[in-house]
C-alpha cells in the first residue's frame, strides 16, 4: 500500500487572488512580516499496490485530473507502507 | 433545428437553457444525460451552467471526462455550434476545446449580477445578429469566472478575433483583458461566463440574451438550404 | 471496540451521566417507567434527544397550540417537513422555516450551509420542488472582527449551499444589535411547488415494508447536534466543536432529483429527512405517526468511519441522508432509481406491527423502545410565566420624540446604519436568479417568482422586528405579521399563509416565556384577522450567552399568490410625474 | 528571511466532499486502486525576519487564519533562507 502525497501550486506567473487577499488579511492583522502568500493544494491518496508502476500511476492522475497544467505545477511523494 | 442540452450531474442551468431554446427561441430541444455516446442527431449543443460533480477540485475538471463529451468533441470537430455557458464553458476550458483556465473571482466571492458586455465580434455563428461593438446586458452568476491564458495565447486570440464578449465597464471578475467569452480558431465552440440564456425574456429583465440563439439558427438556417 | 467503553445502565443511573446528555432527574424517572427496565447507553442517548426541545417542542407545544392552523386552502398543517397550501389548477405551494443559530455560531459557513441543506429536503421530503430560498440573519454590532467573520462567513454558507444546489436565493433580511452579539441567528426558509396528487408523507406503515437508506455515509459528526441546539452557549460550546457537520451541496443535488423522481412512484409509502437526531427521528417519528414500530439492522447502515458504535449511528447527524419506507417486493425498482443519479440505496431494516422501535447491531438487540414514548408522548411542559419589571417600566415611559436638527444629516447617517443599508453586498452572492423565474429579485419588498406553465407567480417574504418584540412582544408579534403581509401585498399578491421561527431565550426563565406566549399572541390574531394560518415553523429556545437572551425574535415568512403576473408590482419608482400617495395612518 | 510551507488537512472525522468526489473520478477513469483521497491546502508564505519568534508567528496566523480550527488541522515547516 502507498500513502501519496501531492502539492498542486499555481504557476508562478499565474495571479493568485486567493493568496493575495490572504496575505492582506494578514498584514490586517498586523503580520507585516508577510511578504508573499501562494495557496495551493495538498491531497493525501491511499493507493492499493497493483501491478501497475506507483510513480506512473500517479503522475498519470496529476496530468489527467489532480492539477490543471495549463495553470498549475504539481509534485509529489510516494510512500510505501506496510499493512499490518 | 434541434438543440442538445447536456446534463451532468450537478448541472442546474439545464432547465433555463432548456426554457430558453424551447419556449422564447421556439426550436426543437432535448436534455441528454451525461453518459450518452451520442449527438449525431443534434444541430447544436448547449453545456449548461451549474456545478457539475459539485465543482470540487476544479470547476468543470470532472465533468470533462463524462461519457458524452467524446460525442461534444466530435460535435466541435464536424464545425457543429457548440455553446458552453459558465459551468458549461469551464468545461470546455478543461477539456481542451478552449484555450486557457479559470481562477477564482477577484473578490473570491461569487457574484450574481446583471453586468454590461460589448460584442467585440459579430462576425461568427453566435452574434451575427448583434452589431459591431453592441453593448447588451446579460447576468452573471458564477464564483469562478477569473480568465486566464498566458501572453502567446492571448496574442493569438485577440489576432484570430477570438475574443468575442468583453466586460464594458467595471470587470466583474478580474478576467485578463476584460474577457467574457471566447471561440475557439475555427469559431464553432463559444464559451462564455454570463448567462445568455438567462436574458430571454424581458419580463426577467433582458432579452439581450435571445439574439445569440438566434445567430445559431441563421447559420444553420444558411448552411443547411433546405429544398421544400 | 469503544463499545466496552460504554458506561452501564447502572452507572448511567447511579452517576447520573443522562444530566450530561440534557436529561432531568424526572426524565430519567420516566424513562426507567416506561422501560420497566433501565435503559442502556444507546436507549438513553436515543430519548435524550429526541426529548430535547428542538425535536419534543416540550417546552413550546402548549403555546404552538395557540396558533390558528387551519383555513379551507390549507392541504398540510404544521407537524410535517412543511405545510401546503393550495393555489389552483392541481397546483399548492410547500414551506417551512427553520433556525441553524447554534451551529453558525460555532462554524459559520458550514453551519449556515447545512441550514440551507435541511430546510431544503424538508421541502422536497414533501415531493415538492424547491423553488426559492429566503433567510432571515440577525448579528451583534459590525465593529467586531468576530461579527465580521461571522457575518461574512454566514452569508458565503448559505451562498454556497444554495448556489450548488440551483435553487435562487431570492429574499431575505439582516438586522444588526449588540443583542445577537454571542449569539448570532440563521434562519432559511424554502419555498416549494408540488402538485397536489405529489403530497408525500412521513409515515412508515405496512407490516413487512422495507425501510431503506439513502444519501451520504453515517460518520461521527454532529453527535448530539440536537441536544447542542437546546443549550445556552457557554465557553464550553468550543470544547463541543466535534458536533458540527459539512455539507455536501452536490449530494443534496443529487438527493433532490432522485427523491422528486421516486415520489411519483407507487413502491413508495414514506419518506422523511434524516434531520436532527436524524436515523432516531426520521424512524421513531414515522412509525409513530403511522401507527407501526420498525426495527433495523445497523451493520446495514452505510458508514464513512470504522467502528461505529450503535448509540453514534443513531446520534450521528451527518447530512444529506434520508429514511424511506418502500413496499415490499419493490426494492429492486427503487434500487435502480437511485443508481440512476449514482446513488447507493440500502434496506436496513423493516415495518412491525408491534410499535417498538427495535435496534439490531452484531445480532443482537441494542434497543428497544416504544415509538410513541420518543415522538407523540414526549413530555410537554407548562413552564411559568411572567411579566418581566422592563416591560412596565417601558410601558410607564412617555413618548419619545427625537428632535431632529438637520434632516440630510440624520437621514444619511440612517441609511448609513448596516441595518438599513442597502443588503447588495449580502444577495449579489446568491444566485437569485437560477431556474429562470424570478421576476423581482431581492432588493424590493418581497420577492416574486413566476410559475411556469400558468399566469401565476408567488410572492415571498421573511420578517421580524425584534426591537418591536422586546418593548411589547404582544403589539411587536402584530407588527411582524402585518409587515409581512404588507410586503406581499406590495408586490401584487394576496398573502396565503405564514411560517415562522421562534427565537427565544432559556423557556425556563418566566419573563422569556411570558415574551415568547405574548408574542405568539399577537402573531395568531393577525393571522386570523388576515386569514393567514401558521402551517409550519421552527422552535430555536436557549438562544443566550452567559445568561444573556437575544431579543425575542419570532421570524415570519410568509408566501402569497399573484394571480396574474401583470399585477405584479415592485419598490421603485417608475417614472418622473407620476403622484405619490400616502395611505394608511 | 523565512520560506514557511503550512499543510491545513481536514479533521479525520470531518467529511470531505471534495476527496470523495475525485475518489470517484479517479475510479470511473479506471484507477481502481486508489482506496482514499483526502483534500487539503497547501500554503507558501514568504516572512521576514522581525523581533518576533518565527515559530509563534508561524501558529498564531494558523490559529487565527490559516486553519478553521474546528474542523482542520494544521501543520508548518519553517526554513531559513539567506537573501543574496
Ligand atoms: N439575508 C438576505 N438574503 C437575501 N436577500 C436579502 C437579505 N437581506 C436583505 N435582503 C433583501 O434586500 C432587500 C432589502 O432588505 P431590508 O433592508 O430588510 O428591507 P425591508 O425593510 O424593506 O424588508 C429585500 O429585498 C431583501 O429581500
Amino acid at each position: 500500500m502507498y500513502k501519496v502525497k501531492v502539492y498542486v501550486t499555481l504557476r508562478e506567473s499565474v495571479l493568485d487572488p486567493q493568496g493575495t487577499a490572504v496575505k492582506g488579511a494578514l498584514h490586517s492583522l498586523s503580520y507585516k512580516e508577510v511578504q508573499d502568500v501562494r495557496i495551493g493544494k495538498f491531497m493525501e491518496l491511499v493507493i492499493e499496490k497493483s501491478e501497475r508502476d506507483i510513480d506512473v500511476l500517479v503522475r498519470e492522475m496529476c496530468e489527467k485530473l489532480l492539477a490543471n497544467t495549463v495553470i498549475e505545477d504539481y509534485r509529489y511523494e510516494i510512500e510505501e507502507v506496510v499493512v499490518q | 433545428m434541434k438543440f442538445a442540452v447536456i446534463v451532468f450531474p450537478g448541472s442546474n442551468c439545464d432547465v433555463d437553457m432548456y426554457h430558453a431554446i424551447a419556449d422564447e427561441l421556439g426550436e426543437e430541444v432535448e436534455y441528454v444525460w451525461h453518459d450518452a455516446e451520442n449527438l449525431d442527431r443534434f444541430d447544436a449543443i448547449l453545456l449548461p451552467g451549474g456545478f457539475s460533480y459539485g465543482d470540487y477540485l476544479r470547476s468543470g475538471a470532472i465533468a470533462r471526462f463524462s461519457n458524452v463529451m467524446k460525442a461534444v468533441k466530435k460535435a466541435a470537430d464536424e464545425g457543429k455550434p457548440v455553446l458552453g455557458v459558465c459551468n458549461g464553458f469551464q468545461i470546455l476550458l478543461e477539456a481542451g476545446l478552449l484555450p486557457g483556465a479559470m481562477r477564482r473571482n477577484n473578490s473570491l466571492k461569487f457574484i450574481c449580477r446583471p453586468v454590461s458586455l460589448r460584442v467585440e465580434n459579430n462576425e461568427t455563428m453566435f452574434t451575427s445578429a448583434y452589431k459591431q461593438g453592441e453593448v447588451i446586458t446579460i447576468p452573471i452568476a458564477h464564483g469562478e469566472g477569473n480568465y486566464y491564458c498566458d501572453e502567446q495565447t492571448l496574442k493569438r486570440l485577440i489576432e484570430n478575433r477570438q475574443i468575442v464578449f468583453r466586460y464594458h465597464g467595471e470587470n466583474p471578475n478580474g478576467s485578463l483583458d476584460d474577457i467574457a467569452g471566447i471561440v475557439n480558431e475555427k469559431g464553432n465552440v463559444l464559451g462564455m461566463m454570463p448567462h445568455p440564456e438567462r436574458a430571454v425574456d424581458s419580463l426577467l429583465g433582458s432579452a439581450d440574451g435571445l439574439k445569440l440563439f438566434q445567430s445559431i439558427v441563421k447559420y444553420w438556417r444558411e448552411t443547411h438550404v433546405v429544398t421544400a | 471496540m469503544s463499545l466496552l467503553l460504554e458506561p452501564t445502565p447502572t452507572m448511567i443511573k447511579e452517576e447520573k451521566l443522562y444530566r450530561e446528555m440534557g436529561l432531568t432527574d424526572e426524565e430519567f424517572a420516566m424513562i426507567e417507567k416506561i422501560l420497566g427496565r433501565l435503559p442502556n447507553y444507546t436507549e438513553t442517548g436515543i430519548f435524550s434527544v429526541m426529548w430535547s426541545e428542538h425535536c419534543s417542542y416540550k417546552n413550546s407545544k402548549p403555546v404552538l397550540k395557540k396558533f390558528p392552523t387551519e383555513g379551507k386552502h390549507v392541504l398540510q398543517g404544521p407537524g410535517e417537513g412543511a405545510g401546503i397550501v393550495d393555489i389552483g389548477d392541481g397546483l399548492a405551494v410547500a414551506f417551512k422555516i427553520e433556525s441553524h443559530n447554534h451551529p453558525s455560531a460555532i462554524e459559520p459557513y458550514q453551519g449556515a450551509a447545512t441550514g440551507v441543506g435541511g430546510i431544503i429536503r424538508d421541502v422536497f421530503s414533501m415531493g415538492a420542488r424547491p423553488i426559492a430560498l429566503l433567510n432571515s440573519l440577525r448579528f451583534g454590532e459590525l465593529t467586531s472582527p468576530r461579527v465580521k467573520y461571522l457575518f461574512e462567513h454566514v452569508v458565503a454558507g448559505i451562498a454556497g449551499y444554495g448556489n450548488c444546489v440551483g435553487i435562487p436565493t431570492v429574499g431575505g433580511e439582516v438586522q444588526f444589535d449588540a443583542a445577537y452579539e454571542g449569539n448570532p441567528l440563521v434562519n432559511a426558509m424554502c419555498v416549494g411547488i408540488i402538485r397536489h396528487e405529489d403530497i408525500q408523507r412521513g409515515i412508515a406503515s405496512g407490516v413487512g415494508n422495507t425501510v431503506m437508506y439513502v444519501g451520504a455515509k453515517t460518520g461521527r459528526d454532529g453527535i448530539h447536534g440536537a441536544t447542542f441546539a437546546s443549550e445556552e452557549l457557554t465557553e464550553q460550546s468550543e470544547a463541543k466543536r466535534p458536533a458540527v457537520q459539512v455539507g455536501d451541496p452536490f449530494m443534496e443535488k443529487l438527493l433532490l432529483e432522485a427523491c422528486l423522481e421516486v415520489v411519483k412512484s407507487d413502491a413508495l409509502v414514506g419518506i422523511q429527512d434524516m434531520g436532527a437526531a436524524g436515523l432516531t427521528s426520521s424512524s421513531a417519528e414515522m412509525a409513530s405517526k403511522g401507527g407501526f414500530g420498525i426495527e433495523m439492522n445497523l451493520d446495514l447502515v452505510p458508514q464513512r468511519e470504522a467502528g461505529m458504535t450503535p448509540y453514534e449511528m443513531m446520534l450521528s447527524e451527518s447530512q444529506e441522508r434520508m429514511l424511506l419506507v418502500v413496499k415490499q417486493g419493490r426494492e429492486q425498482e427503487i434500487y435502480e432509481l437511485f443508481a440512476k443519479y449514482g446513488l447507493e440505496a440500502k434496506a436496513i431494516g423493516q415495518v412491525t406491527d408491534d410499535k417498538m422501535l427495535r435496534l439490531y447491531f452484531r445480532g443482537e438487540v441494542v434497543a428497544e423502545i416504544p415509538v410513541d414514548a420518543l415522538a407523540k408522548d414526549a413530555p410537554v411542559y407548562h413552564k411559568p410565566s411572567k411579566e418581566p419589571a422592563y416591560y412596565r417600566e417601558f410601558q410607564a415611559m412617555e413618548p419619545y420624540v427625537p428632535a431632529v436638527s438637520n434632516y440630510e444629516e440624520t437621514l444619511l447617517s440612517l441609511l448609513a446604519q448596516p441595518t438599513i443599508a442597502s443588503k447588495e453586498w449580502v444577495y449579489q452572492q446568491y444566485d437569485y436568479m437560477v431556474r429562470t423565474n424570478t421576476v423581482v429579485a431581492p432588493g424590493s419588498d418581497a420577492a416574486v417568482l413566476r410559475i411556469r406553465g400558468t399566469n401565476k407567480a408567488l410572492a415571498m417574504t421573511t420578517d421580524c422586528n425584534s426591537r418591536y418584540i422586546y418593548l411589547d412582544p404582544e403589539t411587536g408579534g402584530k407588527i411582524a405579521v402585518a409587515e409581512a403581509a404588507r410586503n406581499i401585498v406590495c408586490s401584487g399578491a394576496k398573502p396565503l399563509a405564514i411560517t415562522d421561527c421562534l427565537n427565544f431565550g432559556n423557556p425556563e426563565k418566566p419573563e422569556i416565556f411570558w415574551q415568547l406566549e405574548k408574542a405568539v399572541d399577537g402573531m395568531s390574531e393577525v393571522c386570523r384577522v388576515l386569514g393567514t394560518p401558521v402551517i409550519s415553523g421552527n422552535v430555536s429556545l436557549y438562544n443566550e450567552t452567559n445568561g444573556e437572551a437575544i431579543y425575542p425574535t419570532p421570524v415570519i415568512g410568509m408566501v402569497g399568490l399573484v394571480e396574474d403576473i401583470r399585477h405584479i408590482t415592485t419598490q421603485t419608482f417608475q417614472q418622473a410625474g407620476d403622484l405619490i400617495y400616502v395611505i394608511g395612518e
